[in-house]
Order: structure tokens, then sequence, then C-alpha cells
């Protein structure tokens, strides 16, 4: 356990590393100059130059990013160009935001999904299993803006049951904070909770199909018994995988739901930073975002070995 | 008296009919065996008991057990009787088991889902249980998890699960098929037992006649899903009145007729080559462990000879295969055929490639799927510098498969057209089509039905009438390898521990390993006017 | 009577300090709210007195001497006076300073401190601008003691006070009880950031916000008009929204094809089409609310046909191609489409390509590699970039500019007036872009709130004067 | 071999769109070049069977011609993902366990690290926004969903003993992964591009509808979206045509790729996400 633990750190590290090259090197031929954009149209070069040298924007590129990640390594991301605060804790405040979103949201999938597989597994090619699946084909349809837009437009414009957006913030209060995420985190939840059911359902029937299965059987536990006490725990392997992978597309699939429920998330952070070319902005939040999915991943991993003794031995 | 009784039973899975009216009957403590070839419903007549037909399908007729109708039983009543009346075990141990619980929660999960008692006092009757058959707890510890046994462990937990309660009625499903012979040997002894000691009625579904003619108080021979010959052992052997079960012995016990061999002239020498593999690391700086597949190994097959190689499953004998095919460089040792060496200059030897072919042990992973046999079997003048094309190819085809006994129109169809012993032909076709001095054989008879296996076995000895081929045979079945080889090596653990000819090794084992094997395999009687020699 | 108030506007200002840095976002919160100037802009554009109560300007024109409000203090209890306008004036102006107007400066040669409620500016050279410039928001007084986090803790002498800011959701201000004027009706004030227009209507029309300055989306305007609950006031900008023609280079060197260009081009179907009919259309880069404005729309009126013929005597009878760069405005993006589609109709087809305002900057307005954009020139009376030959359109014309030096040095109203008209004529006869409308700004309040800015002649949302009915 | 229902039903929405898509070469009800600004939002009439948009042109052939759009570029993201995912997956199974296999699995985890559509933003940042960015945005994550089902498939046949047969015939891993590999693994490769097409589709309307997609004249459906966004409540058509548009090619899509899944091969496993 420890051993597979270690790996997976190792390697962890050497991804960030990458991560940090690609995103830098990206993110730095950006076309267009933040000071020049800071300054708009009527300013003067000499001007532009003294905001360049006081962003520390005149350094040269490798300076730049040795700073930048030795920075980051001690939790100094630096200081935004545009908003002139330092860029951690703006991350900070935003990802109260995007981080409960998107963890809200998995829980929604989830509480859909698992039912949702789970009993159209077991009425396999019933009636019920049928409109499971015809659910979730739609449901993968779906663009999640699309319904966004559509949910807004019913429970908050017509029906005015949510507010169309925003968030008041986390002082005042835990529910105002939650119904302010409610719309958007069914947005995002609906379609990954129709993908996540598909692969619940075909994961548990592929273990119903296995040996172990009819041994559980010939002991004497009914179909639903064999179910939940043998092939549920097996087919969490591809959904864990699954799970971890959605994790990833809820943080970042947020920037788009953000914008639509003017939610102060990363994803409209990055929107801003990047048309402000406040490019330490773009660098650290990627870079964050990077470093959360490859967490969660590590996370995923680990669980793995949770579920599954087989991995805690060999790798 | 009777325990189970099977009367007029009809199954049919998806409309189509699986099983003919069925009927056989096990009293308590008898143990009888169910036998047949491949697909002739030994399996579905066990699970038809089991109330554990796959979905779609539709039983008749009347499975009486101490005096109930399980075909009438709810499936809520089935659930109480499978596990606490009836016990199963199953052909693949690999997979029987949940790979995610502990030993003990599986175990004790029978004993708790009847009894309905605490969580501590099934564990203790599960330790009991797999004590019972041959897992201590001081050296298999309850929280073992499946993944941390070897296959005959498995089983003996599967076992344990299935009698936990102590059921009446016991059906086994080729339990040991998938084990090593020794394994097989201790699996068996064990089943015995526990079905006199506790007074339980065991039916076993094997296509080993050996493993029958051991174990069985009553025999019940199937064909098509019909009940071909039933009767006690003894006198089922000794009368066979349905020809079917005549030709299914036969084939069991056939011997193959080999030409003398050749004066000894070396062909392939294989000099102290060691295999080793480096095992992943256990701590995170710790060292890898090496282990050797093939350790020091040394002998020489002559022209013409027909040479065995028999060994337990994972002794090293697909690693020297390897080896000898040139596929892998070796760490120490060299391999020559012909005095040419099969790997130099870090890379496979192509022209001493040519001489040698291999056939392998599953006709139905063999070969591209996509691919006409015209293809498949002339992949290997791949090895020639300059391949045969047009109506010379076609000549060279034809003559394969002519003398594998196929025919020549043949090299149209696909692969899915053919039948296990079909294709094995194929692929000896596939190996005959260079013409080679060698051809290698790794389990390739395994995979067969008995009777498909003798004519393939015949097949052999009529090829090497024909042409100047030599064999290195490799198998695990002692008895095959007996009836078709000239010369044998046995293999342990990588080495080669006795090596010989055949007769002399098998007549009168040197060897400690050696001698285990022999015992552990079973006998067929020898009966029927069937000469026999194993 | 309400005392609270939501008010909503589209982009979010980056940091809070209006001295430096070009977002009109930042004034829009801090403007008049929480700092103040010398000089200050009213709704209608005119300039009135700020923290300075009255000044005099010499005959010469060449110093003004500013008397200051006594008894005015900054929200952090320290004092307003004459040392604080020459810190901040020359803090403006200072070689290394980041005010992204510092050419509204320029002509400040010093600023000396009389006593403490006076202060006198010396020019180098007379500027009739000088009022109307200290009345920006790049031009309102900050103290030294407070500079430093000015970006985020603005620390002004304004009638509202900084309160909280949740990046990315809102600005939150509260009445300054201290204040040296009339207080505030309202006792706090929010500020909330809604960029995308379908959020925005969503917002209001759920009464997420009360006002919203500035509303995204045109289109809506109609649903909000008939709504009760909402009232919408259309105003003006200073933004003259051009299409912009690169004049350095060819074909658009070639005045035959401007004109083709500016007659290919309907403007009521782009304000139709784009704005939803709000805005004015206009044939001259002057803002037609401005009483020295000249209407020569009919300069270039919509006439396919005259427009093709132009194209035929330049030379492009079979049409060219060129390229139009939109930045993200929608009145760029949609009336970019628009355009496209006009201009195809007579035979100039366009290969749009939308661009981020950062770029947009970088690549078309400082590299000039375009060879068509639309873009709104808010500043107000900025008709002098047509002196500039290094402007991005690229216009050269010794007259016009010297005729701006001249301007710049008159202080004669009525001499300025008749420059102005002048300058208008020239430009619009030598068709140095195709002038389209002045933009308009819509506001959606609900009903009962009043004293809101109709016209928004600097960027602003001054909350001073408003109040519930 | 019995076609399943879904097949049918899921190939018949996606020839109809397809269908559409190359007719808008040909003929479109209306030019879409042309606007009208006075016919703007009409509803769904006889002479605009899907009424019109803000700028008045007619939905019907704005739908035909985005088809063409979402068809291009999600085909197109497919084809490098396919093209360079399905050698890199063949090239890491021929040398597992290797350097090489490591260095392409990691480089695959890596991508996959990266949330895509942030990817897809910095990628157009760089570039600037356009359908050819688009495809390549796109494509660069479907490079690693080849690669690694190549890989699992690739592995899974390198221990079959057909290709020990080619090996001992001294084929060259290259030659047998070509001969051997690629053909057996066809069918998967065939219902994954199904799968990741109808993401393709999915991911160009996301990216069109935040503005980094195909840019005018060109239509788009993920623009028609962000278009119609602020008029659902006066013209619900503009915002309800392009949205079902992608639903009905999506759903199209994903029942052909189940359908297909269960016709060529009942055991293939395919990724999903
Ligand atoms: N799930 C199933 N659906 C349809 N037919 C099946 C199914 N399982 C088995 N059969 C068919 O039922 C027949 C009997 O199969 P069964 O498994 O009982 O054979 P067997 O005697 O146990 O053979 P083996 O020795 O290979 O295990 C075979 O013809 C097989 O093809
Ligand atoms: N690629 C490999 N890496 C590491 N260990 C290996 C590898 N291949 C084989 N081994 C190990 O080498 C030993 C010999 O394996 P080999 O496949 O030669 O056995 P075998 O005698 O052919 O067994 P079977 O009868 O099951 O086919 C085993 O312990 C196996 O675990
Ligand atoms: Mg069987
Ligand atoms: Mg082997
Ligand atoms: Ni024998």
């Amino acid at each position: 356990m420890i051993r597979y633990t270690a790996t997976r750190l190792i390697s962890l590290c050497i991804s960030l590393i990458v991560a940090s090259l690609v995103i830098f090197t990206v993110v730095e031929v950006f076309p267009g100059d933040p000071a020049a954009y800071m300054l708009g149209v009527n300013a003067q070069p000499d001007t532009v130059a003294a905001l360049r040298a006081e962003l520390g924007l005149d350094m040269s590129r490798p300076a730049r990013y040795l700073a930048w990640v030795s920075g980051m390594v001690q939790g100094d991301f630096g200081q935004s160009y545009t908003y002139r605060t330092p860029v951690s804790q703006m991350i900070m405040d935003r990802i109260w935001v995007s981080l409960p979103l998107a963890l809200f949201a998995l829980v929604l999938t989830v509480l859909i999904a698992f039912p949702a597989g789970i009993y159209a597994a077991s009425r396999r090619g019933g009636a019920g299993d049928i409109g499971v699946m015809g659910a979730t084909q739609l449901g993968v349809a779906i663009p999640n803006f699309w319904f966004a837009m559509i949910l807004v437009l019913i429970f908050a414009i017509h029906l005015r049951w949510f507010s169309a957006g925003g968030f008041p913030g986390w002082d005042k209060g835990l529910w105002p904070g939650i119904k302010a995420l409610i719309l958007p985190a069914v947005a995002l939840a609906l379609p990954q909770a129709a993908i996540l059911s598909r692969v619940m359902r075909s994961s548990l029937l592929d273990m119903l199909g296995e040996d172990f299965i009819r041994t559980a059987r010939a002991k004497g536990l009914s179909r639903r018994q064999a179910l939940w006490r043998h092939a549920l725990r097996n087919a969490m392997i591809p959904v864990l995988t699954i799970i971890g992978l959605q994790f990833s597309f809820l943080l970042a699939g947020g920037i788009v739901i953000e914008q639509v429920f003017f939610l102060p998330g990363l994803g409209r952070l990055i929107f801003q930073a990047i048309s402000a070319r406040d490019l330490i902005v773009v660098e650290s939040v990627v870079m964050l975002l990077v470093f959360l999915v490859i967490v969660v991943n590590f996370a995923v991993d680990i669980a793995y070995a949770a579920v599954d003794p087989r991995l805690r031995v060999r790798r | 008296m009777t325990l189970l009784a099977v009367q007029g039973l009809n199954v049919s899975i998806r409309a189509v009919q699986i099983l003919h009216e069925v009927t056989l009957e096990v009293a308590a403590g008898e143990v009888v065996a169910i036998t047949g070839e491949s697909g002739s419903g030994k399996s579905m007549t066990a699970l038809a008991v089991m109330g554990l037909l796959p979905d779609r399908s539709m039983a008749t007729g009347r499975v009486v057990l101490d005096g109930a109708d399980l075909l009438a039983l709810s499936e809520a009543q089935m659930c109480s009787i499978r596990g606490r009346d009836i016990g199963m075990v199953f052909q693949e141990p690999m997979t029987a088991l949940n790979p995610v619980q502990t030993i003990g929660a599986q175990v004790a999960e029978t004993i708790r889902i009847h009894e309905g008692i605490g969580k501590a006092q099934a564990w203790t009757r599960a330790r009991d249980m797999l004590a019972r058959v041959g897992l201590p707890e001081a050296r298999f510890p309850l929280t073992r998890y499946p993944h941390e046994l070897s296959g005959g462990q498995r089983q003996r937990v599967v076992i344990a699960m299935a009698i936990a309660l102590r059921p009446k009625l016991l059906i086994a499903d080729e339990p040991t098929t998938a084990l090593d012979v020794t394994t097989q040997a201790h699996i068996l002894d064990l089943l015995r037992d526990l079905a006199s000691e506790f007074g339980m009625g065991l039916l076993m579904i094997t296509h080993d006649l050996a493993v029958v003619a051991q174990m069985a108080d009553r025999i019940v021979v199937m064909q098509k899903g019909r009940v071909a010959e039933t009767g006690p052992t003894a006198q089922l052997f000794a009368a066979m009145k349905h020809p079917y079960t005549r030709a299914l012995f036969a084939a069991s016990a056939h011997r193959v007729n080999l030409p003398p061999a050749p004066a000894p002239v070396p062909l392939l020498q294989v000099r102290g080559v060691t295999r080793t593999y480096r095992q992943p690391r256990r701590s995170l700086f710790g060292p890898r462990a090496v282990v050797d597949a093939v350790a020091d190994v040394s002998f020489t097959l002559h022209k013409g000879e027909r040479l065995g190689l028999v060994g337990e499953s994972g002794c090293g004998k697909s690693t020297l295969t390897r080896a000898i095919l040139g596929l892998e460089d070796v760490q120490a040792g060299e391999i020559t055929l012909n005095g040419a060496p099969v790997w130099s200059a870090n890379r496979s030897n192509l022209a001493v490639r040519r001489q040698m072919q291999v056939v392998f042990q599953d006709p139905y992973g063999s070969f591209n799927p996509r691919h006409r046999v015209s293809r498949l079997i002339t992949e290997p003048f791949h090895l020639l510098p300059h391949p045969p094309q047009g109506e010379v190819r076609d000549a060279a085809i034809a003559r394969a498969l002519t003398d594998v006994g196929l025919s020549p129109d043949d090299a149209h169809k696909y692969i899915h057209e053919f039948s296990g012993g079909q294709r094995q032909r194929i692929a000896i076709a596939r190996a005959l089509i260079n013409d080679p001095d060698l051809i290698v054989f790794d389990e390739a008879v395994s995979a067969l039905d008995v009777s498909v296996r003798a004519q393939v076995l015949d097949l052999l000895a009529d090829l090497c009438r024909k042409r100047p081929l030599s064999y290195l045979f490799i198998s695990h079945d002692l008895h095959v390898v007996h009836s078709v080889t000239d010369r044998v090596m046995v293999m342990q653990a990588g080495r080669i521990v006795e090596q010989g000819v055949t007769e002399e090794v098998f007549g009168n084992p040197q060897h400690a390993y050696t001698k285990t094997l022999l015992a552990a395999a079973p006998r067929l009687p020898e009966i029927g006017g069937i000469s026999h020699v194993t | 009577a309400e005392t609270n108030i939501r008010v909503a506007m589209q982009l979010e200002p980056p940091n809070l300090d209006p001295t430096s840095g070009a977002a009109q976002a930042v004034d829009s919160v801090v403007y008049s709210n929480i700092f103040e100037g010398l000089t200050r802009f009213m709704s209608d554009g005119s300039v009135v007195p700020g923290l300075a109560e009255s000044w005099e300007i010499a005959a010469d024109g060449l110093t003004y001497t500013f008397k200051l409000r006594p008894g005015v203090m900054f929200h952090d209890g320290t004092t307003m006076d004459a040392e604080d306008v020459k810190f901040s004036l020359d803090r403006a102006r200072a070689e290394d300073s980041t005010n992204a107007q510092k050419a509204l400066f320029a002509s400040i040669a010093d600023v000396t401190v009389v006593d403490p409620l006076t202060v006198q500016l010396t020019l180098s050279a007379p500027n009739g601008a000088m009022l109307f410039n200290l009345a920006w928001g790049d031009a309102v007084i900050v103290a030294p003691e407070s500079i430093a986090d000015i970006a985020t803790k603005p620390i002004g002498t304004g009638a509202f006070t900084f309160t909280n800011w949740v990046q990315g959701d809102r600005i939150e201000i509260a009445r300054n009880p201290n204040y040296w004027g009339t207080p505030a009706a309202m006792e706090t004030a929010t500020f909330r950031f809604i960029s995308d227009p379908t959020a925005a209507f969503a917002a209001v029309m759920a009464e997420d916000v009360d006002v919203f300055v500035g509303f995204p989306a045109p289109e809506n305007l109609p649903q909000f008009e008939a709504d009760p609950r909402f009232q919408v006031l259309v105003g003006n900008t200073e933004g003259e929204t051009i299409l912009a023609m690169n004049n350095a280079r060819a074909p658009f060197d070639n005045k035959l094809v401007r004109q083709a260009v500016a007659h290919a081009i309907d403007r009521q179907a782009i304000i139709d089409g784009a704005m939803y009919g709000i805005g004015t259309p206009i044939g001259t880069h002057f803002a037609p609310h401005n009483p020295d404005y000249v209407d020569l729309t009919g300069l270039s009126n919509f006439d396919p046909e005259k427009s093709k013929a132009l194209l035929a005597e330049a030379g492009f009878a079979d049409g060219f191609t060129t390229t139009l760069k939109l930045p993200p405005p929608s009145y760029a993006r949609r009336g970019g489409e628009i355009i496209a589609a006009q201009l195809r109709a007579v035979g100039i087809q366009t290969e749009i390509e939308n661009q981020e305002w950062a770029q947009w900057l970088e690549t078309t307005f400082k590299g000039k590699d375009f060879g068509l954009t639309i873009v709104s020139h808010t500043e107000p009376m900025d008709i002098g970039i047509y002196a500039n030959p290094d402007y991005y359109f690229g216009y050269n014309n010794p007259d016009l500019q010297a005729m701006m030096t001249t301007l710049t040095s008159t202080t004669d109203p009525a001499a300025r007036s008749e420059m102005w008209k002048q300058a208008q004529t020239v430009i619009a006869e030598d068709f140095v872009n195709a002038y389209l409308f002045e933009l308009a700004v819509p506001t959606v309040a609900k009903a009962g709130i009043e004293g809101l800015w109709l016209n928004q002649p600097t960027a602003a949302i001054d909350l001073t004067g408003v109040t519930w009915l | 071999m019995t076609v399943p229902r879904g097949l049918i039903a899921g190939a018949g929405l996606a020839i109809l769109f397809i269908a559409g898509a190359l007719l808008s070469f040909l003929w479109t009800p209306y030019d879409i070049l042309t606007l009208s600004i006075p016919d703007r939002l009409q509803p769904p009439s006889a002479a605009h069977w899907l009424g019109t948009d803000h700028l008045g042109r007619d939905m019907l052939s704005m739908v035909m011609m985005g088809a063409r759009t979402s068809i291009a570029v999600a085909l197109l993201a497919v084809g490098i993902g396919m093209g360079l995912g399905v050698p890199l997956g063949l090239w890491a199974a021929a040398r597992r366990g290797s350097l090489l296999d490591e260095v392409i699995m990691r480089g695959n985890d890596l991508i996959f690290a990266f949330p895509s559509l942030v990817i897809a933003i910095l990628i157009t940042a760089v570039f600037g926004a356009g359908a050819m960015n688009a495809i390549i945005a796109i494509g660069i994550f479907n490079i690693p969903v080849f690669a690694r089902l190549t890989r699992g498939a690739a592995l899974s046949f390198w221990a079959r003993d057909f290709i020990l047969a080619a090996r001992v015939s001294g084929k060259s891993p290259a030659r047998i992964s070509v001969e051997h590999i690629l053909p057996n693994i066809a069918n998967l490769m065939i219902v994954q591009g199904t799968i990741q097409f109808s993401l393709g589709i999915l991911a160009e309307a996301a990216l069109s509808y935040i503005g980094l997609g195909a840019q005018p004249p060109m239509a788009s459906w993920g623009r028609m979206l962000a278009d119609a966004q602020t008029l659902v409540s006066i013209a619900p058509h503009v915002a309800l045509v392009p949205g079902f548009a992608i639903i009905l090619l999506v759903l199209g899509l994903n029942l052909m790729g189940d359908g297909l899944r269960d016709m060529l091969d009942p055991r293939i496993r395919v990724a999903r996400v």
C-alpha cells in the first residue's frame, strides 16, 4: 500500500512539473500585452513601459518562470496584474464557489446515477431498464449550457423559485449559499449523471456475469443480495475512474455554467483573466485546476486500492 | 435412500432444447459422476438442480430433493435451500471468489445468510470449516484475499463455502479441471472424505474418465443433452453397453503408434540456459526479486526424435519454448539448431527460425479471425528470403492442408468455420508450410476433447512417418506425453529434474518429484479388452 | 422608503483605482460615489465645481487658481487640502505614472500650494479644455496616506465609503456620514457584475438587482418597458461607434473606396439589427447631443448602387477582400455580422476575426494590422484623434492637424465651436471612417427609483442623488 | 447478425443531419448570407419552416449550414484523435513496459489532467477563435482517448497466440501491429469514433457558445444558441431549434454507437466520457 502510494506520488510530482512548464509556455505566447490592455487606447508609450516595469513584465521568461514556480511552492502565487491583489487570495475567494459547486454537482451526479444505474441493472431488459436508459441517452445528448438556460427560464424567470444567478457568499449563511448553487449544480450534474448511470449499469451487468456472483447465488443469496453485497463493490472500479474524470470536468465545465449563472468562480476568473491578459492569474488558476485534477486522480487511484485489495500489493 | 431424484428433466434456453428427459438419482453418502463430452449438458443439469439456469431458460420435469420438488419452489424458497441443503463448487477457482472480500467473510456469509447469527459466531464456524478443508488459520488467516492464495487453495475456500452448513447434497462441476495433477489429487481426496464424513450426496461433473473411475460410486454418461448410459462404476466399465460410452472410453485410453526414432544426430542443443524475470519491487527502494523461470537447463534433441517435456503449471515450460524459438534472449547459456545459434547479435536469427515452427495450446486464439486459412498458414513464408508466389504457393498450401487431413478447398475459408480439432490441424499445417526440422507443441492438445485429441495425436504420429520431423512436445498431461514421445524430461521450478526414455521414466521414476506426479495422476481401470499402458 | 440599492453593471472593475488603468468599470463604481475631483461632470455633460469651490483663470490662460472647499475629509478621517491636490496631480503626470490618460495633464507645468485651501496650476500653454480635463475620473483627488492600498481599499472624499469587495461578485459601499455636501439618500449600495446577457435579463426579471446600468441585451428592453415593475432609461454616451478603415493601407488609402464603403452601409439596419433600435445615426465623429454637432449623415447615405459605381471607379469593379476585426462588445460582434453582409452586397468580401480586447489593442490598434474594424470611441470630445497621423486608422491630413493645434490654444467658446464644426465636416468629407451611430446606454431600473443618470458623459454610476419613491 | 433497433433509429437521425449538411452545399431554402432585419424573429411558418433568427435569416437554412460546421469540426477532431492516438497506442503496446510506453502513457495522463475546456480557451487565446482551432482543441483531447483504448485492446491481442505465431514467423512488431492488430481493433475504433464524434458535436457547440468556435459568417449551432440566449423569452424557437438540433444529432450518434457496438461485437468495451 505504501509502495503503491509512493509511486503514485512520484508520478504526480512529475506530472505537476511538466504541467507547469506547458502552462507557462502556452500562456506566455498569448498575443497582447497586459500593460497595454490595462492602460487602454489613450495610453502613452512611456506609461506602458512604466507599468510593465511595475508588473515585473520586463524580466526574462526563464526568470519569471522560476519566480512563479518557486513562489507557488511556498504558497505565494504572486500579484495579479489587473486586480493588484495576491493571486492566492483571489483564488481562495473563488475556489469557495467552484469547489462547492463541483462537489455539489458530483454529489447530485452520484445520488442520481447510483440508484438509476443499479435500478436499471437489476431490471435488465425490463421496462424500467429501457426507461432509465432512454432517459440517460437523452441526458447525455443535452448540452449543459442549454439545459442551464432552460432551467433559468423556468425556475428563475417564470416560477421565481430560485434567483437567476449570483452568489450571496457563505457569510450570508449556509442555506442561501446552497440555494444559489442548486440550479447550476443541477445543470452540471444531469448530463454527467446520465453518463455515470450508464457506466454504473454496464459495470454492474459485467459483474453480474462473473463467476463469483454465481458462487454467491449458490450460497443462497438472492439476486438482489448478490448485487448489493458482491457486484456493487467490484463494479465500483470503472465507476470510480469515471467519477474522477467527471470531477475534473465539473470543475472546469463550471466555466460555462458559471457564466450562465454569473457565479464568481474559478472559471469566470480564468475567462476574465484571459481577456485582461492577467497572465499570472491565468497561469496560477490553470495550474491549480490541473493540480486539483491530478490530486483527484491520485485520490481515485488510492480509492481503487481501498476498493480492490489486489491493487494493494501489485502495481 | 434417495436424496436427489431428477426425473424427466427438460431444459430449453431461448427455445432451444438443451436437456432431454434427463433422469438420475443420488443417494445420501453416494458419489455420482456425470461425464460426457464438452457441451453435452453436464453443467446445465447441475444448474437446473440449483435453480440457477441462465436467463430465459425453461425447465420442466421434476427435481426432487428430500421429497420436495425444487422446480415447483419459489425463488425465495430456493434461496433458502441453496447453500443450506445444496452446496456447489465450480470449475474455475480463479474467478469463483469475490476478489474484494476476505476469504473469512465469504465463508461466513454462507452461514450468516441462512442462520442469522452474529458475525463473531459465523467467523468462528468459518474458521473451523476452513481448517477442515486444509486451510488452518495459523497459516491462512481469515483476512486473506483470494488473490493471495493459489488455485488449489482457492478451490478449498470454495469448497469450505459450499459445505459450511453441511448440505445434504454437494454438486461439484469440474472441480479440478483447472488444477495441477498433484493439487487435483488432493482436492479429490478432500471431496471424497467430506462426502463420507458428512454423509453428503456428491454429484460430481467431470469429463475425465480416469477421475470418474477413481471417485464415483455410480456414473451417468451424457451425450447431446441426454443420459446415454448410467450404472454403478464397476459394472458400467465392465459392460459399456452404449456405443458412445465405449467410444469415450476408447478415446481416453488412446495410444498412438509412433514410428521408431532414427539414429541420434543432434538437432537442437540447449546448454545451460537460464532465463530470469525481475519481479516488481516489494518495498519502494527494496531490491527487485529475481525469479529463475528457467534455470540451467541443458538437453539435446535429436533428428527425428519426439521429446516430451512435462511439469506443473508455471514451472517454466512456455518460457523455455520462447527461448528455443528465439523470441527472447536468455541470461545465460546457448541454444543452437543444426549448430547455428537461435539468437545472435541481439536479435533472433531468422535463418535458424525458418527450421522451427510451433503449435500453441488454444485453437481459438492462435489465428487472426480476420484472415483466410490460406493467408494464415502461409504466414511463416515471411521467414523465407523469396516467398513462393502464385501456383507454387497454392501447391504448398494444398500439400500442407492435405497432410493434416483437410481439403485444399479449405484454404478459402475463415477460421471461425472450423471446429477446435480442425483448427489445431490448421495450426499444424501452418507449422509444416516451411518444411521445418523441428516443431514445438506447447500444450497443443490440452484444450481438445478426448476424442478429438486422439485424432490429432494420430495425425502427429502419421506426420512424422511422412516427413523428417522432430517434435518437442510440451504438456502437463502425463498420459499424452507418455503416448506420443520417445524421450521425456520432467521439469520442476525451472529445472529439469529427470530425463530419459519415456517408458523408463514412467515405468521406473527416479526423482521424487516424478514419482509424486505419477502417483497423483488418475488412472483408467484396465477393463473391456482395451489395452492401455499408462 | 427603501434605503438600500443593488446596482448591476456588465463588467467588474479590475481594481478600484481610477487614476491608473483605463478600465471604465472602475469609474462606474467610484466616480463621484467614492472619489471626487476638483471639477466634475453632471449627467448632461456640463462641468461644475467639485472639490474646488471656485477658480480663477489668468487672462493669458496659463494660471488656474482653485479655491478648495473647506472641511472636506477623506474617509479615513484625514483632511483634504491643497497638499493632497498637488500630490494627486503630480502623481498623475509623473514620469513613472501609470495614469492611462496622462495626456490630460500634459499641459500642466507646475502645481503649487498657495495655502491649505488654495492651489495653483501653471500651464505650459493655454488649454481651453483644462476644467473639462480635471473632471475626468483619472484626475480625482487622492491622499498620500492611503495611496498604497487604493487598488483594493479606495479612500476618497465622496458621499459613499467603500466597505467590501467580493471579487467576481459584488462591491459594497455605504453612506459617508461625514460627507461635506448633501448626504446620499441611500444607506448602502451594492454593485453586482453580470456580464452574461441572459443572466442580466434573468437577474433583472427576478428582481435580484434594482438597477442595471448598461443593460447588455437591448432586445429585451421592450419586455421591461411593458412590465410595470420596471422603467427603462435610454441615455446618450460619448461613444461614436465607427467602422474604422485603415487609411494608411490599400485599398482604403483610396478615398473612393472609403466613400464606397460608407455608402454601402445601412446605418438603420445596423442600429435595428445589432442594437434593436437604440442609438442615433451619426455622419461624423461627434456626439449628436453636443450643441456643436453637425448632421452629416446625408453625405454618406445608404446607396449600394452608388457604392458599386464608386468601387468600379476606384478600379474594384469586382470588389475585393479585406479583414474585419471585431472586439468583444456586442455592437461590434453583431454589427460586424450585419456590416459584412452589407459589404458583401456591393462586392466587398470580409474575413471576420473576433478578437479579445488585449489582442485587438496589440494587433489592430497598436499593430495596425487590419482592413476594417468596429469600435466605439467613448472618450468625450475626442475628434482630436484625427490629428494624430500615427493613430490606428492612419489618417494624415496636415490641414486638420493644424486646425486642432489652434483649437487647443483657443479659449473663445464661439471660435472653438466654429472649429469643431469645421473639423467634423473635413473628416466626414474625407470619409476617413464609416460613422455608424452614437452608442446609447440603456438603464433598466425598478419603477420608483429616481435620480439615476440618464446619459453617460463619462463612465459613472453616480448614486449620490438616487432615491426610492 | 441482427441489426439493433437503436442502430436504425440512430443512423436514421445521423443520416438526416448529414444529408442536410451535404445538401447545404448545393441548396438551402434561403441564402443565410443575406440578412433581412425586418423579417427577424418570425415564428415557424410555411415560408420559414423553423422561423427566422435575430437577423432575419431562415433557421432551417441555418440549421443545415450549422450541421455542416458541427459535423466537419467533430469529424476532423476525431480524425486527429484517431490519426495520432491509434498509432501511439499501437506503438506503446508493441513496446509495452518500455520507457517509450511509459512516456506515451504519462503524456496521455497529462493531457487528461488538463480540463478540456480550459485548454480550448488557452488555445484560442493563443491562435484566435475559429473553426480550425476548435478542431485542434477538441482533437487534442481525442488523442489520449484513442491512444489508451488502442493500447489496452492491442495489449490484449499481444497476449494472444496468433500474435506469437506471427512473431515466430519473423514479423516485426510494427508489421504485426498493422497487419494483425489494427484490423482486429477496427470495430472498437469505429464504435469509439462514433462516440467521440458525438462528444465532438457537443464540444463544438460549447466552444462556439462561448465564442471560441466557428466565426461568422459560418453558421454554427453553438453560436446560434449564444445569439439566441437573450431571445428565449421573446422568440423561444431561436433557442429551441439549435438546441434540439444538437440533442437529436448527438442522440442519433450515441444510439448508433451503442447499436454498432452491440452488432459488431457484444463483448468489446468502450470507454465513455
Ligand atoms: N447461457 C447459455 N445460453 C444458451 N445456450 C447455452 C448457455 N450455456 C450453455 N449453453 C448450451 O447448452 C449446452 C450444454 O452446455 P453445458 O455447459 O451444460 O455443457 P457441459 O457438458 O458442461 O460442457 P463442458 O464440459 O464444456 O463444460 C451446450 O450446447 C451449450 O452451447
Ligand atoms: N513476462 C514475465 N515476467 C515475469 N515473470 C514471468 C513472465 N513470464 C513468465 N514468468 C514466470 O516464469 C515462470 C514460468 O512461467 P511459464 O509460462 O514458462 O510456465 P509454464 O510452465 O508454461 O506454465 P503453464 O503450464 O501454466 O503454461 C512463472 O513463475 C511465471 O510467473
Ligand atoms: Mg460444463
Ligand atoms: Mg505455458
Ligand atoms: Ni496412459
